[in-house]
C-alpha cells in the first residue's frame, strides 16, 4: 500500500515562561492512502501538536519542531520553506478544527470563506469558484446553498457550521485531511451525522484522513487504524480490531475500560491520576506512575517498541520476557 | 530586551537634552540670522530683505489675538486699540514726545473757564473711502459711544463731557450731551468740569470719529475689511479673523506723505514662546521677550525698552484683619525688596516702584511728577519688623491672624507672589498663604472686598496722574480696598478740576503722599514696554500711555 | 515500525533483571510528577517576573515612591526657599539638578513634585476604581432596566465636553489639590465603570456563577466572591493607565493655568513653568520634571502591558 | 431599522438637553461676569453691558433664552468678540480644526495600526519592543513640551518648517506631528493587543490551514476583527481631535475652535460656552452613533442582536 504520510521521530518543543515544554517527544507513524488513522489520547498528550506540526502550523516562537521528519508523499515537510508549505496547505493537506463555532470568521460571509482557499490556489474565475463552492455545500449537505452562501456564520447552527468547515477543507480536493476532534463540540445526534459525512466523503473523494480524538466511540465508527498517544509519545499502534480486542499497553487498556459500553458489566474503571508534566518528562515510561502493573524498570528506562503483528506494535516493558515471567509468577501466586 | 530598555532611556534622554542644550545659543543673535535666511522660506513672497524682488516695505507684527472689535467704542483693550490707532485718528494724536498734538483737528480754542473746546477739523482730512471727515462724524461717534444701548465699556471716558454720564446711565438724553457739530468742520465740546488733560484724553481711540454715513447705512461696517472705513495712516486691506490682518498705506490720509511703510501684517500668535520663535525664524519683525530669555537678550542692540504707564501693586483690604492697622500695612511694605523683584523675578528691564505714579508725567513747571515726590516707600527689614511689632501691640495681637495673598493666575504673577511669600517669611517671619484664582473669580472677589491681600495692576487710560489716583476715592468702582477719606476725596476733586495747573498738581502730589503714608497698597514695579526689533525696523512710536503708532515707522 | 530511538542507547538485554519487580504504588510521587499548580495571583506574578520590561517599570516606580518619600531628606535645601541671586544655576555638586527661576533647588522640588503628582495620580485612580466598580458592578450584574438607566447616565457624562467640566469645576471650587482630583475623576470613572460592567456581564453567565446563584447565595456575596476577583485583571490594568494619565491631565491643567497653588509644584507645574528652557538653554529646569513625567508614564505603561499579559487567563500556558 | 434610528435620535436629543441644562447650571454657578476686563471700569458701564446681553434677567428667563437659541441654532453674538456671532466663530474655527483633526487622525490611525500590527506579528520580538517603545514614548511626553520642542528643533534651528500660523500645507506638518503622537500610540497599543488576541483565534488558524498568504490573513481575517476596539474609541477620538486641541492651537497659533472651549470659559463668554458645548456634544453624540453603525457594518453579529432587541 502506498504510504501517503510518514512521520519519523518527530519532536516538538514550546518555550514558555515556565520553561520548555516537550509536547511531542519522538512520534512515529504512517498513513496509507485512502485510510483513516485515528490518533487517540487524553487532552494534552500532544495529538493536536502533532497535527499542527504536519500542517506546519506550529507557532514559532514559542513552538519549534526540534527533530524528526514529516514525509508527505516522500517530501519532508519540516524542511519546506513557508512559501512552499503554503502551497501544500489547503491544497494537498487540509485541516478541520475542533470548534466550528470559532473556526469561522464571524465578519465574513460563508461564501467568501469557502471560496478564498480556492481563489488562493487555483486560477479560477468568480463564477467557477462559486460553482465549486455550491457543489461542496451540496456535498456536505447544506440545503439552499445559493442563499446560505451570502449568510454569516452566526446564522448557522453548530452542525451546519462544521459541515461548512468540512466543505472549506475539501474544496481544493486535498489528498490528506486532518480532523482535529471534529465532533467533540457537537451534540451526539449531530456527531453521528458528521461521522457519516466523513465516510461519505472518503467514498466520494478517496481522501486519507487523520482523525484526532479522545472519543473511542468515534474511533470505533470510522477508523481503520489507531495510534494511542500518551505524554508526547505514541505508545501503541495497530488496526482497529487489534487495539480494541487485543490492547497491549496498560494505558490503552485503561482507556478502553473507561468507556461506557452496553456490554460492560460492573463499574467503569477510570485511570487514576493525571498525565505527567511535560516541562520535565520522566526518563522512563511516562505512564509508570499511573500504571497498575508498573515495574521498577518502567521508571528508569523507556521501553522500546515491540512488534506484535505487522500492523500492531507497542512500547511497554511488559512485552519483555522477564516481565512475562514476573506476570506468570503473579498469576500462579 | 535589556538593550531595548536602555536604548529607550537613551533616546528619551538625548531627545530632551539635545533639544534643550542645543538652543543655549539660540537667543543670542537673532538678527544675525535674518539676512542669511533663504528667500521664500517665510511663505509670503514679500519676505523681508533688500534683496527681495519687490521694494515694498512690509512690517510683520504680532497682535497676539483677534481684536475684540474694531468699533472704536467697543474694542476696549490694547489688542483692538493698537491696530485701531493706526487705522483711525482722533482730533489729537500723540507725537514723538508723547504729547497730544494736532490730529484730525488742525487747531482748537479753549474758553477761559476751561470748559468749552472748539475744534477746527482739517480741510484735507478724508476717510479711506474718500469722504471728507466732518464734525458730525465725531458727534455721531461720541454719542454712539455714550448710548447705553451700545454698552460701550469705554463710555466712562466720555464722562468729562457735559451730559455724558447722565445719558450713559439712562437718565439723560443724547441731545443733552454737549457735543455739537457747529458746521461741517467745526466741533464744539462743553465739559462738565475744567479738565486740564482733556486733549490727552482725546487721543484715546474711544474718541475716534465714525463715518456716520457709512455707519448709518451699515451698522456692522467695522466687522470686515471690505466694509471698514478709517481715517488713519493705514487702511484695512484684509482681515482673516483669528488669523491675520493686513494694513496698507492709506492714500487718503491727510499726512500720507509722512507714512513710509507700504504694508503691515498683524499675526495673531498668543504664545510667548511661539512668537519669539517666529521672530527668531524671521517670520516676525518684532517680538516680546520670554522671561527666561530676558538675561540673554535684554542688553542687545535690537531691544526697545520704554516706559509704559502702569503700576503693579498689592492691595490691602482695610476691612479685614490685620490690615485695618496702618503700621502692619507699612510693615509689609517695608519688607518688600522691590529691586530684587524687578531684577530677578520680573526681569525685562522693569523699574521697581517706590511710588504709585510712574515716571513720565511732566508737571506745569517742567519737572517729572516722580522726581518731585521722590521715593515714598523703601525696603528696610529692620523697620518692617519694628512696625509689625508696634502694630501688633496696638491691636493686641499675640499672633498675626492668618494672611492669604491672592493673585490672578499667570506665570509672572505667580513668580512675583512666590517672591513676596519668601520676603515676608524672611523679613517679617510671616508665612502667608498663596492663592491663585482665575481672573474672573479673582476680580469679582476683589471688587466685593473678599480678598485680604491681593495683586492689582493699573494701566493708564490717559496721560495724567489723576487717572490712577482717583481710583481710591470713596466708593470708586476701582477702589477695592475699603479705604475712605474725605481729605483724600477733596484732594482728588481739586486734582481733577482745578483750573490752575500748579494748584492741581500740588493736590496730586499730596494725594500720592497720603496714599503712601496710609499704605493702602504696596507698589511693586512700573510696567514697561520691551520689544525685540529686527534689523532695519525703526520709528515705531510706543507711548507710555496710549497705543502704538506706525505712522512714522520704517523698515530699511 | 522503526525501533525506538531512545536517547539512552541501551540494549534491552543489558537491563538488569532485578529491575523487573513490581513497583509499589506511590501516590505522592505521582502528585509530584504533575506540574505544580499555582494560584491565579502566584501564577500571574510568576509570569510578570519573567517580563523584564514590566519589572523594570515596577522597580522604577517603587524607587520613585521611595524617592518621593525620602528624596527631600537627601537634600539640604528647602523646596520653596528662594535665593533670587542664585537663579538658573546648572546642575553641580551643590545643586544636583540645578536651580530654577527663583533660585530654588530643582532636586528637592522634583521630589516634592513627585509627591504631588503621584498623589494626584493614585487618588484619581483609586476614586475611579471605587466608583467604577460600584457603578459598573451594579449595572452589569443587575442588567435590564437598571443597567439601561445607569448606562444612559454614563452616555450623558460621555457627551459633556470633559474640558468644560474640568475648567468650570476648577473655577467654581477654586484651585487646590482636592479640586484637581475631583475634576479629574468627575468623568474619569466612566471608562472604568464600562470595563467593569463588560466584565461582570460576561462572567455572570459563566456556570460557576449560575451555580452559586442556584444554591441561593446572596447577591452581594456573589459579586464579592464570584465576580470581582475575576474582573480584577482588567481593572488593575486599567488602573495602571489611569495613574499616569491623571498625572498627565494635571500637567495639562497647569498649562492652561489651573494647576495647584503656589509655591507648591507638581511635575506638570514645574514643566510648564520652565517651558521656556527649550528656548533659553536652562535645560535642567525643564528636563527633570519632564523626564520624570515621561518615565513615570512609560513605567506605568510597560507595567500595565506586562500585567495585561500576566493576568490574562487566556494567555496562560 | 427606522424605529431603531428614531429611538436613538430621541435619546440623543434628550442627552443633549441634559447636557445643556447641566452646562447652564455650571455656567451660572461660576463667579465672575464677562465684563471683568483687566482695564479700568465703572459701575454704570457694567450695568449697561449686563443689560445689553440679557444678563440682568432672571435665571430661568436666561435659561429659556439659551434653550431657544439652541433650538433655533442661533446663539447670537459672542460677548468677547461682539462683532462675531457664535455661529461665525464655529463656522470659521471648526473647518480649520476639522482639517487639522482629519489629517492628524489619518496619520495617527495609519501609523498606529501599522505599528500595532508589526508589534503583534513579531510578538515579544525586537520589532514589537521597538514599536511599543515608540508608542509609549508618544504618550509619554506632554504635548505642550513636544510641540515647543518640535518648533525649536525643526523650525527655528533647522528651518525645515515654518514656526507657526496656518497658511500652507507646510504649516501643518509640525502641529500634526505634535497632535498625532498621542492617538497614534493609543491606537498602536490597542491594535497590538486585540491583534494578539485575534491571532490566537481558530479562524485565523483555519485561514492559515487554507494556505492563505500572511498578508491576506492579516488584512482580511485578523485586521477587520482587530479593528473593532479601535473603532470604539474612534468616536471620542474623532470628536475630541476634530473640535480642536487647545494646547496645539495655542502654541501653533492655529485659528481653530479648540481655544473657544478654554477662552470662552475664561471670559465668561456665555453664548460661546453654550455654542461650543452644544456643538461639541452634538458632534460627539453623532460620532458615537456613527461608530455604532460602523460596528454593525463591520460585525454582522451586531445587527441581529439589535433586531432581536426591538
Amino acid at each position: 500500500m502506498e504510504k501517503i504520510l510518514e512521520v519519523k521521530d518527530l519532536h516538538v518543543t514550546f518555550t514558555t515562561y515556565g520553561g520548555t515544554v516537550q509536547a511531542v517527544r519522538g512520534v512515529d507513524f504512517h498513513l496509507n492512502k485512502g485510510e483513516t488513522l485515528a490518533i487517540v489520547g487524553e487532552s494534552g498528550c500532544g495529538k493536536s501538536v502533532t497535527s499542527n506540526a504536519i500542517m506546519g502550523l506550529i507557532p514559532n516562537p514559542p513552538g519549534k519542531i526540534s527533530g524528526g521528519k514529516i514525509l508527505f508523499k516522500g517530501k519532508d515537510l519540516t524542511r519546506l520553506q513557508e512559501k512552499k508549505m503554503r502551497s501544500i496547505r489547503g491544497v494537498d493537506i487540509s485541516m478541520i478544527f475542533q470548534d466550528p463555532m470559532t473556526a469561522l470568521n464571524p465578519t465574513l460571509t460563508i461564501g467568501t470563506q469557502l471560496m478564498e482557499g480556492l481563489k488562493q490556489h487555483r486560477k479560477v474565475t468568480e463564477k467557477e469558484a462559486k460553482k465549486r463552492a455550491l457543489e461542496m455545500m451540496d456535498l456536505v449537505g447544506i440545503p439552499n446553498p445559493e442563499e446560505r452562501m451570502k449568510q454569516y456564520p452566526h446564522q448557522f447552527s453548530g452542525g451546519m457550521r462544521q459541515r461548512i468547515v468540512i466543505a472549506i477543507a475539501l474544496i481544493c480536493e486535498p489528498e490528506l485531511l486532518i480532523a482535529d476532534e471534529p465532533t467533540t463540540a457537537l451534540d451526539v445526534t449531530i456527531q453521528a451525522q458528521i461521522l457519516e459525512l466523513f465516510e461519505k466523503i472518503q467514498d466520494v473523494t478517496g481522501v486519507s484522513i487523520i482523525l484526532i480524538t479522545h472519543d473511542l466511540g468515534v474511533v470505533a465508527k470510522i477508523a481503520d487504524r489507531i495510534a494511542v498517544m500518551y505524554a508526547g509519545k505514541i505508545i501503541e499502534t495497530g488496526d482497529k480490531r487489534e487495539i480494541f480486542y487485543k490492547p497491549q499497553h496498560p494505558y490503552t487498556k485503561g482507556l478502553l475500560n473507561s468507556v461506557p459500553r452496553l456490554d460492560t458489566k460492573g463499574k467503569l474503571k477510570p485511570i487514576e491520576g493525571t498525565p505527567p508534566d511535560l516541562f520535565s518528562p520522566p526518563k522512563g515510561c511516562p505512564f509508570t506512575a499511573r500504571c497498575p502493573m508498573a515495574m521498577e524498570v518502567c521508571n528508569k528506562i523507556y521501553p522500546g517498541s515491540t512488534t506484535i503483528s505487522d500492523s500492531h506494535s507497542v512500547d511497554c516493558w511488559l512485552q519483555d520476557e522477564r516481565a512475562k515471567q514476573l506476570l506468570a509468577t503473579m498469576v500462579t501466586n | 530586551m535589556k538593550k531595548l530598555l536602555f536604548l529607550l532611556i537613551a533616546v528619551l534622554t538625548v531627545f530632551f537634552l539635545a533639544a534643550c542644550t542645543a538652543s543655549e545659543d539660540a537667543g543670542k543673535d537673532p538678527e544675525e540670522k535674518d539676512p542669511v535666511e533663504e528667500p521664500g522660506e517665510t511663505g509670503d513672497g514679500d519676505a523681508t530683505d533688500d534683496e527681495a524682488a519687490s521694494d515694498e516695505k512690509v512690517l510683520r507684527l504680532n497682535n497676539s489675538t483677534e481684536p475684540t472689535s474694531l468699533d472704536p467704542s467697543i474694542g476696549f483693550d490694547a489688542v483692538s486699540w493698537d491696530p485701531l490707532n493706526n487705522l483711525m485718528e482722533g482730533l489729537t494724536r500723540l507725537d514723538a514726545d508723547h504729547r497730544a498734538a494736532a490730529g484730525v483737528a488742525e487747531d482748537w480754542k479753549i474758553s477761559d473757564d476751561g470748559l468749552t473746546y472748539t475744534f477746527t477739523i482739517r480741510e484735507n482730512a478724508k476717510w479711506s473711502n474718500g469722504d471728507s471727515v466732518v464734525a458730525a462724524d465725531f458727534e455721531f461717534a461720541w454719542k454712539y459711544m455714550l448710548d447705553p444701548e451700545t454698552a460701550s465699556a469705554a463710555a466712562f471716558l466720555g464722562y468729562f463731557i457735559e451730559g455724558a454720564e447722565a445719558y450713559n446711565s439712562g437718565e439723560g438724553s443724547a441731545d443733552d450731551v454737549k457735543v455739537t457739530a457747529v458746521d461741517e468742520k467745526t466741533l464744539e465740546v462743553v465739559l462738565a468740569q475744567p479738565t486740564g488733560f482733556f486733549l490727552d484724553v482725546l487721543t484715546n481711540p474711544a474718541f475716534f470719529p465714525i463715518n456716520h454715513k457709512v455707519a448709518e447705512a451699515n451698522p456692522d461696517w467695522h466687522t470686515e475689511a471690505e466694509t471698514f472705513v478709517g481715517n488713519g495712516p493705514f487702511k484695512l486691506e484684509s482681515w482673516k479673523h483669528d488669523e491675520e490682518m493686513v494694513f496698507v498705506k492709506n492714500e487718503h490720509y491727510w499726512d500720507a506723505s509722512a507714512v513710509k511703510l507700504d504694508k503691515v501684517h498683524f499675526a495673531m500668535v498668543n504664545d510667548t514662546n511661539t512668537q519669539y520663535q517666529m521672530f527668531e525664524a524671521g517670520e516676525l519683525d518684532t517680538a516680546g521677550i520670554p522671561p527666561e530669555l530676558s538675561d540673554q537678550l535684554i542688553d542687545g542692540d535690537n531691544v526697545f525698552i520704554g516706559p509704559y504707564g502702569g503700576l503693579e501693586f498689592f492691595r490691602f483690604n482695610l476691612e479685614m484683619e490685620p490690615f485695618q492697622n496702618k503700621k502692619i500695612r507699612q510693615a509689609f511694605s517695608y519688607a518688600v525688596n522691590r529691586d530684587d523683584i524687578a531684577e530677578f523675578v520680573v526681569k525685562n528691564g522693569v523699574e521697581p516702584a517706590y511710588g504709585f505714579i510712574n515716571p513720565g508725567y511732566t508737571s506745569p513747571t517742567g519737572e517729572d511728577f516722580r522726581d518731585v515726590n521722590g521715593d515714598l516707600v523703601e525696603f528696610d527689614p529692620e523697620k518692617a519688623k519694628q512696625l509689625l511689632e508696634e502694630g501688633m501691640a496696638e491691636e493686641g495681637y499675640d499672633e498675626l491672624p492668618p494672611i492669604t495673598l491672592s493673585y490672578n493666575t499667570s506665570d509672572t504673577n505667580k513668580a512675583v507672589a512666590e517672591a513676596l511669600h519668601g520676603m515676608f517669611n524672611e523679613n517679617l517671619g510671616v508665612e502667608v498663604t498663596l492663592e491663585n484664582q482665575e481672573w474672573n473669580v479673582f476680580s469679582e472677589a476683589q471688587k466685593a472686598l473678599e480678598l485680604q491681600f491681593s495683586r492689582s495692576s493699573f494701566i493708564n487710560d490717559y496721560n495724567d496722574p489723576v487717572n490712577f489716583l482717583e481710583s481710591f476715592i470713596t466708593d470708586s468702582y476701582m477702589n477695592r480696598t475699603g479705604f475712605s477719606s474725605e481729605e483724600y476725596d477733596a484732594l482728588i476733586a481739586k486734582g481733577k478740576s482745578a483750573t490752575d495747573e500748579e494748584e492741581r498738581w500740588q493736590a496730586l502730589y499730596d494725594a500720592e503722599k497720603m496714599l503712601a503714608d496710609e499704605m493702602i497698597a504696596i507698589p511693586i514695579r512700573y510696567y514697561n514696554t520691551v520689544v525685540l526689533e529686527a534689523d532695519g525696523v525703526e520709528g515705531i512710536l510706543r507711548h507710555p500711555v496710549g497705543y502704538f503708532d506706525l505712522k512714522y515707522a520704517d523698515k530699511k | 515500525m522503526k525501533p525506538n530511538q531512545n536517547p539512552q542507547n541501551y540494549n534491552r538485554n543489558n537491563v538488569p533483571d532485578e529491575w523487573f519487580t513490581w513497583r509499589k504504588k506511590n501516590i505522592k510521587e505521582q502528585e509530584l510528577v504533575a506540574r505544580p499548580s499555582l494560584s491565579y495571583w502566584k501564577d500571574a506574578w510568576r509570569r510578570l517576573r519573567k517580563n523584564f520590561l514590566a519589572m523594570s517599570g515596577l522597580v522604577f516606580l517603587i524607587l520613585l515612591v521611595l524617592m518621593a518619600i525620602f528624596g527631600p531628606i537627601l537634600s539640604p535645601y528647602d523646596a520653596n526657599t528662594q535665593v533670587l541671586s542664585k537663579q538658573y544655576q546648572p546642575p553641580s555638586a551643590e545643586h544636583w539638578f540645578g536651580t530654577d527661576n527663583a533660585g530654588r533647588d530643582v532636586f528637592t522640588r522634583t521630589w516634592y513634585g513627585a509627591r504631588i503628582s503621584l498623589f494626584v495620580g493614585f487618588m484619581a485612580a483609586l476614586i475611579d476604581v471605587t466608583i467604577g466598580i460600584i457603578w459598573g458592578g451594579i449595572s452589569g450584574y443587575k442588567g435590564g432596566r437598571t443597567d439601561n438607566v445607569m448606562m444612559r447616565i454614563i452616555e450623558i457624562l460621555y457627551g459633556i465636553p470633559y474640558l468644560l467640566v474640568v475648567i468650570l469645576l476648577l473655577v467654581v471650587l477654586g484651585p487646590s489639590l482636592s479640586t484637581i482630583i475631583i475634576a479629574l475623576t468627575v468623568t474619569g470613572w466612566v471608562g472604568m465603570a464600562r470595563i467593569v460592567r463588560g466584565q461582570v456581564m460576561q462572567i455572570k453567565n459563566y456556570e460557576y456563577v449560575l451555580a452559586s446563584k442556584s444554591f441561593g447565595t446572596k447577591t452581594p456575596r456573589i459579586i464579592r466572591r464570584g465576580l470581582l476577583p475575576n474582573t480584577m485583571g482588567p481593572i488593575i490594568v486599567q488602573m495602571t493607565l489611569t495613574v499616569p494619565s491623571a498625572i498627565f491631565a494635571e500637567a495639562f491643567l497647569s498649562f492652561i493655568g489651573l494647576g495647584i497653588s503656589s509655591p507648591n509644584a507638581s511635575w506638570g507645574v514645574m514643566a510648564n513653568d520652565s517651558l521656556g528652557a527649550i528656548l533659553s538653554g536652562n535645560w535642567w529646569t525643564l528636563f527633570f520634571p519632564a523626564f520624570f513625567i515621561s518615565f513615570t508614564m512609560f513605567a506605568f505603561n510597560v507595567l500595565g502591558d506586562g500585567l495585561q499579559d500576566a493576568l490574562d487567563p487566556k494567555l496562560r500556558k | 431599522m427606522l424605529k431603531y434610528i428614531l429611538k436613538k435620535l430621541l435619546i440623543m436629543v434628550l442627552t443633549l438637553w441634559i447636557i445643556i441644562t447641566l452646562t447652564f447650571v455650571l455656567m451660572v454657578s461660576v463667579p465672575g461676569s464677562p465684563f471683568n476686563s483687566e482695564g479700568n471700569s465703572n459701575e454704570i458701564v457694567q450695568q449697561n453691558l449686563e443689560k445689553h446681553y440679557n444678563l440682568d434677567k432672571p435665571l430661568h428667563v436666561q435659561y429659556f433664552l439659551y434653550l431657544k437659541s439652541v433650538a433655533t441654532l442661533d446663539f447670537g453674538p459672542s460677548i468677547k468678540q461682539p462683532n462675531q456671532t457664535v455661529n461665525d466663530l464655529l463656522g470659521r474655527g471648526f473647518p480649520i480644526s476639522a482639517e487639522l483633526g482629519l489629517v492628524t487622525i489619518i496619520v495617527a490611525v495609519l501609523s498606529g495600526i501599522i505599528l500595532g500590527i508589526l508589534a503583534a506579528l513579531r510578538h515579544n520580538g525586537v520589532i514589537d519592543y521597538l514599536a511599543m517603545g515608540i508608542a509609549v514614548l508618544g504618550i509619554s511626553i506632554p504635548n505642550f513640551i513636544l510641540a515647543t520642542l518640535l518648533i525649536q528643533k525643526l523650525a527655528v534651528d533647522w528651518e525645515f518648517f515654518p514656526v507657526a500660523t496656518w497658511k500652507s500645507p507646510m504649516h501643518m506638518v509640525l502641529p500634526v506631528l505634535a497632535l498625532a503622537t498621542g492617538p497614534m500610540a493609543i491606537i498602536a497599543r490597542l491594535t497590538r493587543s486585540t491583534m494578539l488576541e485575534v491571532l490566537t483565534q481558530d479562524y485565523i488558524k483555519m485561514a492559515r490551514a487554507k494556505g492563505l498568504t500572511p498578508w491576506k490573513i492579516i488584512v482580511k481575517h485578523a485586521l477587520r476583527n482587530a479593528l473593532m476596539p479601535v473603532i470604539t474609541i474612534m468616536g471620542t477620538l474623532l470628536a475630541g481631535i476634530m473640535t480642536g486641541s487647545f494646547v496645539i492651537e495655542q502654541i501653533f497659533a492655529i485659528p481653530g475652535m479648540g481655544k473657544y472651549f478654554v477662552e470662552s470659559i475664561n471670559h465668561r463668554d456665555f453664548p460661546v460656552i453654550m455654542g461650543t458645548t452644544v456643538f461639541y456634544s452634538a458632534f460627539l453624540i453623532v460620532m458615537l452613533f456613527l461608530v455604532d453603525i460602523a460596528y454593525g457594518i463591520l460585525d454582522p453579529r451586531i445587527k441581529v442582536t439589535k433586531k432581536e432587541g426591538e
